[in-house]
């Protein structure tokens, strides 16, 4: 191989770089760490200030609603769960990108990851944090639910969880998942936070030193960091399966028609990164254009990123129609008319948003030109992501509201107050993400040095010319 | 030059186990001033008339049922009536200054005001006849009251604490002619007593939660 | 500067393929107390300095169980224990209450529990594992006093000979280092 | 006798409300706040405001630990005790209640003084241990804040002795003479004491007149036996020996039955035990659909007015009347017609006709010459004297006299005449020429703003009194509770005017009875009749009559009309106004057309395409020059051309809960009649919000999608009883239910087992056990607004599903609570473990424990648990608080709550087993009745122990017809339902392929 000595550009013919540019450690170390070092512009002020005032808003509702009661969203009987558990399937979805990216690619050995990996594993925790405002919140006391959910020892009561109930798993999972994405985070930040800290003075310099654990590159510690690592990166594959699973057991273990099915877990796993790839789209080619890091996340990344949502809509769809499949071939008819309903019920409408949405949009993802405009893939992304809050608006509402009984069926529509507390996470994700840009590198430093070192090697010497 | 010096190290490290420890002894620290054995017992509020308890069921040796007299029949163990009172103080000090409030009560017909001690949340329903006719007797949740002068809370009353008894009641039970008998020391073992009252009157407490949430 | 202050001596190279050089040199002259310091984890420069691989794995593993084993523990416990078997002041009392008409314990809706524990503390001993093997967090390092150091997390890759080598001469080492065409080369404080 | 005074001044000054729209304050930002955020708007009052700060303060703030101690509580024991008064204990006293001129004995449960639960009393003829709704909620009158409390005179406030100085000048035969300036509207008069003082008032002023006055009257009965008999009776139609009823317009089981005891009778013979069993066929002709209609085997959908028609049609056919057959040419009425007249004959003198209370005198007359013809009369149809006989020429008489100006004072006693006379007599301009006018009523209502006097009246469960039930039989009306509204009675004010020898109400009905009897006796037979809650012997004798068809002087039939008509009934909610304020009964849907807190006018279809109207919209209906604006509900059933409205809506005059509700019928109720005919009818295109608790009406799904045929849900399940003979156990086989578990069943054959059986045969529908069940778990009232999204909080309700033709359907209703499911979907997903099961197979629900998450009603199959969206009890004033059931707790916002089989009766019941040393025996039937079971009229309810093989819940259970509601999800409820039978007569059944 070591005969076919090819040059840089027939490189990026073949295999297109994954660092565009003439970049070089310093330059990488330069580029990414400028964002942080510079002084924060006025669009960052601006979007920050509205982002606060919208997750404010949330606090402000979220308080109201703790005050007198989940009487003030538009949740009833028969529809128990509406917006509040849509939103929260909805973000915990989004947050899914974050780990497949950093987790099941960094297994797989796609390199292309390490441009993308930091916001999105960033982003897979402020969506986590989003969404877990839903399940403390919906509860009709969430003074109460905060420690009784926990199996915290107690003397004066005696009473533990009720283990079997998916909800209780729910609590596992998500805080798990919570907890274990922050470490996966942090780990990998560390050695760029040293970064920052060496290219810091002041104040700045002891937070991001205390924050990088006194990190130094010595080569007895990266032989450990990489193992924990790897590790985490193979803890949070199947944790991250698991974490949609579960969720979608709190409606597949139940007895409602629309929820009792086995088709469940997949079918929320592929709609979860499917959601979490169009949030990461969505945010990147903003961060991208804002930040000026066109040669960092390049083209090749979204185009694969737009891969995956083909393949992941696909997945989707086929769930979609395979449970229409089954409601008719189960002879089931509660089944049976649970889905008919869905589609031509009252509901119709968010039905049909869902499937345009999802099935829909994806497929101009077959186009080049499509994976590759940035323009388009944005809207689509957008597009995308509203269906897949349609998504679960549909199984979690109109498997609700009419059920067994037609005696007892009934019809849901949202509040003000479930609107904006929904708009109102959507502040807080953006808050966090905006602070994370702002004072954290939006790249793993590190990872891309390693990259660009390989790459370095590649065009020195040709492809698998090392070792 | 570096960021930190070597005594940063030192400092962070002092810091870290600080705020370790600290947050550990916080944790146990709530824990055990939180819990009802902490918060409850031991009340002991000043009651309008300075009755003692001491003085009349122990020494005098009145019967509990005196005054709480619906304690066999009824869910609540009732507080006497003022009249109760002045059946025996019409004649014995009528003319304490102590007294007052009862004198003052009988004569305008207006409540004394005892401040409740033993407290039970609104929503747990506890009923003293089923537990005084199974043989409970009062010691078990109100202790000594025949040594208090003022009463005060012995028994946390928590529902880890009811639970306890209801799992396992022997050591509790004893025969029912005998509850109002503070003092009571059997000769052999008390829940040996218990287990055989338990088993001749079939006694079954309820560990399900509507025996005591309705 | 006596022997006994100073920590070793440090080199900074341009390129990863400069620090692997130097650092086989190094170990051909027979300095065993031989640390590298570099911007990304160096492919290879494990065999060269002759580090053994982690061990943190065998942590995980038990940290692991550990999770499954105490999800197992409460889920069976706190449902199907017996009461009257642990004194009150445990707070560990169970309370075994019949829900939907299911057994007490199962082993069926224990997985997913059982699972998620198992992630969260295989998760934390990887962590925890890893910060502890390193000696983490440590703010001062003699490392740091190497005028190069700063640039360690950017674009230079160091070597150093330590003091605690039976080899150890300063002087040597330093004119090793200067052969090896060091970018840099410095006696750095305890 | 003990009674406890209650002060109620402290217990009125907060504020209680219906709707959140009633919230206002400062009006603009409030109008958004009610706009933007349905259901959250209590933020702004100041007393929610408090308990924000409080909460917060006890969630989020960091308390010191010294502020972690529970507050300070006090206990207060009486300064004298009362003998035999255990605290916390509940007694139960004898009592009778009366309504529209019938009586009801009931017993009366008590709290610490409190009545808090009316029950039917077991020895009251008329009762026989069940109660109506009216009676269930009649608990709550007594605790509204809005109720009357003060003397007022000329609309300011007096006193009782500024009445009583004024009395003492005003009825003197100095001042009133012969009485000839005296006039007395009441209510119907059914006490014995009260006629006894009306006798001595009408003696002191011979010249005075006593006018009784009710607004449903059944005059024109009485005046049918005048017509046939030649005399005034009242007749007894006995359900339980007739094999075949035809109802011409009569809901005898439900609003036109003054008592429990028609439906008792009815459900006796409709009851079966075993597929062999015969059971009666009813047949209805009515207007609109009640719940009479609802258990017909055939009902006739016909104008109100034509039914007329319908009787003549059947005299004729059964040779009675002579004249030609004026029923036209509906086939399939003939058809029915005729076959009814083959059934009736074949079950002659085993078969009911009655007419209901709004046809005329005619058709009553003819119901009785069929009962008559068929030798029904003497055997199914009995008569005795008449017990009062309000008559609406005395009325017409009273405004006559008024309008002339020769009343000088008007007493009105317990009525609000201003609102409920026809509006033709413009009473309420007819009483303003009095010159003093007397009210005593207990509420400020329209009589009263207009009367020179208003004195505040005590209620039933106040006064001493006494009461006579349709049958003669007598109830003392014993009080329970002093007046909290410091009123006085009907009784006691007469006595005043009359100046009575007695003024107590004590000592009146004392003094009258023991009057009566042996002195040595008195004592002991007064304890008695109160002990028993009836006068024992005190029933009227029968009146043997026989009538001679040809001597009967029948009025000529009215011509039939191509008009609309308009047909009033009183209000399944309010009656005629009287419970307007009852938030009970208000939010307690009415049982066929499912609307809350409103009254509508129902029409069919038909009429309803006719007049180009949906649903909510408003109509305009003229009725003799007078028209009122109501919007309009489609109701199933309901005859072509005719329009009911229920009456008692709409008050102007009335407290919070009432304000607002509703449109009032009485404004184009012409005259006395209860059919009328609209000279215009027109869509004003003007809307209303209409709320009803349910929102789709057939087991048939509906259909969405042409490829897919709607199916029918095996919901309630129904077979003729010919069907029934030859599949006893089709019920059970309409699904199939899998009863198979991984894991293997939880063993429940040791100690009580409780469960229960709901007879859908029996039912009726008519919502007794909803008001039951509110009543004994404090179920909380949420107002119209709530209901609209939802969010219904009654533990049992009652599903109505239409089956059949759209337009005219038939009805099946469903109770339904919580199943007490062995295998609970809803516990295994709690999880915080607030849902639990007991050893005993209940279904816990423990309210302190729970978050709040609502999984548990999302995998509920029955969706009958229940929510606390908002904090739905803090808003209550202080003085309503006092109805509630201090064994039950009250629910917080955020929390779940559901049936529990009345745990807490169960658990009464286990202690008191304890307490009497039987621990560890099985409890037996009769220790533990549910509320919705003792109340149940139908006896369709029965809760007991289904270890024991004795009790009735185990031999129900054991029937063929005993299914599971949803077996194929394999929740194995404890709840099972005996599926409903029909009885058609075998000419009409259609026999398919």
């Amino acid at each position: 191989m070591a005969d076919f000595a090819l040059n840089p550009e027939m490189v990026d013919k073949v295999t297109p770089r994954l660092v565009k540019g003439n970049s070089t450690y310093k330059s990488v170390t330069d580029d990414v760490s400028r964002i942080v070092e510079t002084k924060t512009p006025r669009e960052w002020w601006i979007a920050f200030s509205l982002s606060v005032a919208v997750a404010l808003m949330m606090v402000g509702m979220l308080a109201y609603l703790v005050a007198f009661g989940i009487g003030t969203w538009g949740n009833n009987s028969p529809v128990g769960w509406a917006w509040d558990i849509t939103n929260f399937v909805w973000w915990i979805g989004i947050g899914h990108a974050g780990t497949l990216i950093s987790a099941i690619l960094f297994l797989f050995r796609q390199k292309w990851r390490t441009s993308i990996n930091r916001a999105a594993e960033a982003m897979t925790l402020f969506a986590v944090a989003a969404a877990a405002q839903y399940p403390l919140f919906h509860t009709g006391r969430p003074w109460r639910a905060i420690y009784w959910l926990f199996p915290v020892p107690n003397t004066d009561l005696n009473m533990w969880q009720n283990y079997r109930s998916p909800l209780e798993w729910d609590v596992f999972a998500v805080s798990t998942y919570g907890t274990v994405s922050l470490l996966f985070w942090y780990v990998g930040l560390i050695p760029d936070l040293a970064t920052l800290r060496d290219r810091a003075s002041g104040v700045r310099a002891y937070i991001y030193g205390i924050f990088s654990l006194g990190w130094r590159g010595a080569a007895r510690h990266w032989r450990h960091y990489e193992m924990a690592y790897m590790i985490l990166a193979g803890l949070s594959t199947p944790l991250v399966l698991s974490v949609h699973t579960i969720v979608s057991f709190d409606f597949a273990v139940s007895i409602l028609p629309g929820w009792h099915t086995t088709i469940f877990p997949p079918y929320f796993v592929a709609g979860a990164i499917f959601s979490g790839f169009a949030m990461v789209i969505t945010l990147m080619t903003v961060a991208r254009w804002a930040l000026k890091l066109e040669h960092l996340i390049t083209i090749k990344h979204l185009e694969n990123m737009c891969k995956v949502i083909l393949a992941t809509g696909m997945i989707v769809g086929y769930a979609y129609g395979t449970e229409f499949f089954i409601a008719w071939y189960s002879g089931n008819p509660y089944e049976l008319f649970t889905f008919v309903n869905r589609a031509f019920g009252p509901y119709w409408w968010a039905y049909w948003s869902m499937i345009s949405c999802n099935v829909l949009v994806p497929q101009i993802f077959w186009f080049k030109k499509c994976r590759t405009s940035v323009p388009i893939m944005f809207i689509a992304s957008i597009f995308i992501n509203i269906g897949m809050w349609f998504e679960r608006f549909v199984i979690i509402a109109t498997s609700l509201h009419r059920d067994y009984l037609p005696g007892s069926w009934g019809y849901f529509k949202p509040t003000m107050v479930d609107i904006c507390t929904f708009i109102g996470t959507m502040g807080l994700f953006m808050t966090l993400f905006l602070l994370f840009i702002r004072f954290l590198p939006v790249i793993a430093i590190s990872e891309v040095k390693g990259v660009l070192a390989q790459e370095d090697q590649v065009a020195k010497h040709g492809h698998g010319a090392h070792h | 030059m570096p960021i930190f010096s070597k005594k940063h190290d030192l400092i962070a490290r002092a810091l870290a186990a600080f705020v370790a420890v600290g947050a550990l002894s916080g944790i146990a620290a709530y824990t055990y001033f939180s819990h009802p054995k902490v918060i409850d017992v031991g009340y002991q509020p000043k009651q309008p008339v300075p009755y003692s308890h001491k003085l009349h069921a122990g020494d005098l040796g009145m019967d509990c049922r005196y005054c709480h007299n619906t304690v066999e029949k009824a869910a609540f163990a009732a507080i006497p009536p003022t009249e109760t009172c002045m059946n025996c103080h019409a004649q014995v000090k009528p003319e304490s200054p102590y007294l007052q409030p009862v004198r003052d009560s009988y004569a305008t017909g207006k409540p004394v005001e005892w401040l409740k001690i033993h407290q039970l949340p609104d929503y747990v329903f506890f009923n003293h006849s089923a537990h005084v006719t199974a043989g409970v007797s009062c010691v078990s949740c109100h202790g000594r009251v025949d040594q208090m002068i003022e009463v005060k809370q012995v028994e946390p009353l928590s529902m880890g604490w009811c639970l306890e008894c209801h799992r396992n009641p022997a050591a509790n039970i004893r025969p029912a002619e005998l509850v109002t008998n503070l003092a009571w020391q059997p000769d052999r073992d008390p829940a040996e007593i218990g287990r055989e009252i338990i088993a001749q009157k079939k006694i079954a407490p309820p560990v399900n939660c509507s025996g005591c949430h309705r | 500067m006596s022997q006994q202050q100073i920590h070793g001596v440090a080199a900074a190279f341009n390129s990863p393929e400069a620090l692997l050089h130097a650092a086989k040199e190094v170990r051909k002259q027979g300095f065993s107390k031989v640390e590298a310091y570099t911007p990304f984890p160096i492919h290879g420069i494990d065999d060269v300095l002759g580090i053994p691989p982690s061990r943190l794995g065998y942590f995980v593993i038990v940290g692991g169980l550990t999770g499954t084993t105490l999800a197992l523990l409460l889920q069976w416990w706190t449902g199907a224990g017996d009461p009257n078997s642990i004194p009150a002041w445990t707070a560990l009392v169970p309370y075994p209450l019949v829900i939907g008409g299911k057994p007490l314990f199962a082993f069926e809706p224990s997985i997913p529990i059982t699972f998620e524990l198992t992630v969260l503390l295989s998760a934390f001993t990887t962590v925890f594992g890893m910060i502890g093997l390193n000696k983490l967090p440590r703010f001062y390092h003699p490392v740091f006093n190497f005028k190069n150091s700063p640039r360690i997390t950017d674009d230079q890759f160091v070597l150093v000979i330590e003091n605690t080598d039976p080899k150890f001469d300063a002087h040597e080492a330093t004119r090793l280092f200067q052969n090896l065409h060091a970018d840099a080369v410095e006696m750095i404080e305890e | 006798m003990s009674l406890v005074q209650i002060e109620t001044k402290a217990l009125t000054g907060r504020k209680y409300w219906r709707s959140l729209n009633e919230l206002s304050g400062t009006p603009a930002f409030r109008e958004w706040m009610v706009n933007e955020f349905p259901g959250g708007a209590e933020l702004l009052d100041g007393a929610s405001r408090r308990n924000v700060l409080k909460l917060m303060a006890a969630s989020f703030g960091l308390a010191g630990l010294a502020a972690c101690r529970r507050p300070e509580g006090k206990i207060v024991p009486l300064s004298r005790g009362v003998e035999d008064l255990i605290p916390g204990k509940s007694y139960y006293y004898n009592t009778v209640f009366t309504q529209g001129g019938s009586a009801v004995g009931l017993t009366v449960e008590a709290h610490d003084g409190r009545p808090t639960k009316i029950e039917g009393n077991r020895n009251h003829p008329q009762s026989l241990g069940a109660s109506n709704g009216y009676a269930q909620a009649s608990v709550l009158n007594i605790y509204d804040p809005d109720r009357s409390a003060e003397v007022l005179k000329g609309g300011q406030v007096s006193s009782w002795a500024e009445w009583d100085q004024f009395a003492s000048q005003k009825f003197t035969a100095g001042s009133l003479g012969r009485g000839a300036g005296l006039r007395i509207v009441s209510e119907s008069v059914v006490s014995p004491s009260l006629s006894e003082v009306r006798k001595s008032l009408l003696a002191k002023y011979p010249e005075a007149k006593w006018v009784e006055y009710e607004p449903f009257s059944n005059e024109n009965a009485i005046a049918g036996t005048r017509l046939v008999f030649g005399q005034p009776l009242q007749a007894h139609y006995h359900y339980d020996k007739a094999d075949v009823v035809l109802s011409l317009d009569a809901d005898f089981l439900g609003i036109d039955s003054g008592s429990p005891l028609s439906t008792k009778k009815f459900s006796k013979k409709r009851r079966s035990a075993k597929p062999e069993d015969e059971i009666n066929r009813l047949y209805v002709v009515e207007s609109q659909f009640s719940v009479t209609g609802a258990m017909a085997d055939h009902r006739i959908r016909s104008k109100a007015s034509d039914i007329d028609s319908f009787a003549s049609a059947l005299a004729r056919e059964l040779g009675i009347l002579s004249e030609l057959n004026v029923l036209g040419s509906a086939d399939k009425v003939q058809k029915i017609l005729m076959a009814l007249v083959r059934d009736l004959k074949k079950n002659a003198g085993k078969s009911v006709v009655i007419a209901g209370p709004r046809q005329s005198a005619r058709v009553h007359a003819l119901a009785l010459m069929i009962n008559q013809a068929l030798g029904n009369i003497g055997t199914t149809v009995t008569f005795t004297q008449p017990l009062a006989s309000p008559e609406a020429k005395a009325f017409a008489d009273l405004v006559g006299e008024l309008n002339a100006g020769s009343v000088d004072t008007l007493v009105v006693l317990g009525s609000n005449p201003v609102f409920t006379a026809p509006v033709s007599l413009k009473f309420s301009d007819a009483l303003k020429r009095a010159k003093t006018v007397v009210h005593l009523g207990a509420e400020k209502d329209e009589t009263a703003v207009l009367s020179s006097w208003h004195l505040p009246l005590a209620s039933y469960l106040e006064s001493w009194g006494d009461a006579r039930s349709v049958d003669g039989t007598v109830s003392i009306q014993q009080p329970l509770i002093l007046p909290l509204n410091n009123g006085r009675s009907a009784l006691e004010l007469t006595a005043q005017i009359a100046g009575y020898k007695d003024q107590k109400g004590y000592e009146i009905v004392r003094n009258y009875w023991t009057s009566q009897w042996p002195a040595a006796e008195q004592e002991a037979r007064f304890r008695k009749a109160l002990h028993d809650g009836v006068l024992a012997g005190t029933a009227f004798a029968e009146v043997k009559v026989s009538a001679d068809p040809k001597r009967v002087a029948l009025p000529a039939a009215t011509a039939k009309s191509t008009q609309v008509e308009v047909v009033f009934v009183p209000s399944w909610s309010v009656y005629d106004g009287r419970y307007t304020n009852n938030a009970w009964l208000q939010e307690a849907p009415d049982p066929m057309t499912k609307l809350v807190w409103d009254n509508a006018a129902l029409i069919s279809k038909a009429t309803a395409d006719k007049l180009k109207v949906v649903d909510g919209q408003i109509l305009k209906i003229t009725v003799g020059g007078q028209s009122l604006e109501i919007a309009a509900m489609v109701q199933p059933g309901q005859a072509d051309d005719s329009i009911t409205i229920a009456a008692g809506f709409g008050r102007k005059q009335i407290g919070r809960v009432g304000q607002g509700t509703g449109f009032n019928a009485f404004e184009i109720r012409v005259s006395g009649d209860a059919i009328q005919f609209a000279s215009d009818v027109s869509n004003t295109g003007k809307t209303y919000q209409l709320v009803t608790t349910q929102e789709f009406h057939s087991m048939t799904e509906p259909k969405l999608m042409d490829a897919i045929e709607p199916k029918t849900r095996p919901i309630v399940r129904e077979a003729t009883v010919e069907e029934y003979r030859h599949h006893p156990d089709f019920a059970p086989h309409m699904v199939h239910a899998p009863d198979d578990s991984i894991y293997g069943w939880f063993d429940y054959s040791e100690g009580n087992q409780w469960g229960m059986t709901i007879d859908l045969n029996s039912c009726i529908g008519c919502n007794a056990c909803i008001i039951a069940c509110q009543s004994e778990n404090n179920v909380p009232v949420i107002g119209k607004e709530e209901v609209s999204y939802g969010r219904s909080m009654h533990w049992i309700r009652l599903d109505r599903y239409y089956t059949g033709d759209a337009e005219d359907p038939q009805a099946v209703i469903q109770p339904l609570s919580c199943q007490q499911c062995e295998a609970a979907p809803c516990e295994s997903v709690c999880p915080v473990a607030a849902t639990t099961h007991t050893p005993e197979g209940l279904n816990d629900m423990t309210y302190n424990r729970c978050v709040g998450t609502r999984y548990c009603a999302n995998n509920c199959p029955y969706k009958v648990r229940r929510f606390n969206f908002l904090n739905y009890h803090k808003e209550m004033v202080d003085i309503e608080k006092m109805v509630s059931n201090p064994n039950v707790s009250v629910r917080m916002r955020g929390v779940m709550e559901k049936c529990t089989y009345c745990v807490q009766r169960i658990q009464e019941a286990k202690i008191k087993a304890k307490v009497e040393g039987r621990r560890g025996e099985l409890l037996k039937d009769g220790d533990i009745t549910t509320a919705c079971q003792q109340v149940c009229a139908a006896d369709a309810i029965v809760f007991g122990n289904i270890n024991d093989p004795e009790s009735r819940v185990s031999q129900e259970k054991k029937q063929p017809r005993n299914y599971a509601l949803l077996a194929e999800v394999n929740t194995r409820p404890r709840t099972t339902y005996l599926a409903k039978l029909r009885n058609p007569n075998p000419e009409l059944v259609e026999h398919h392929g």
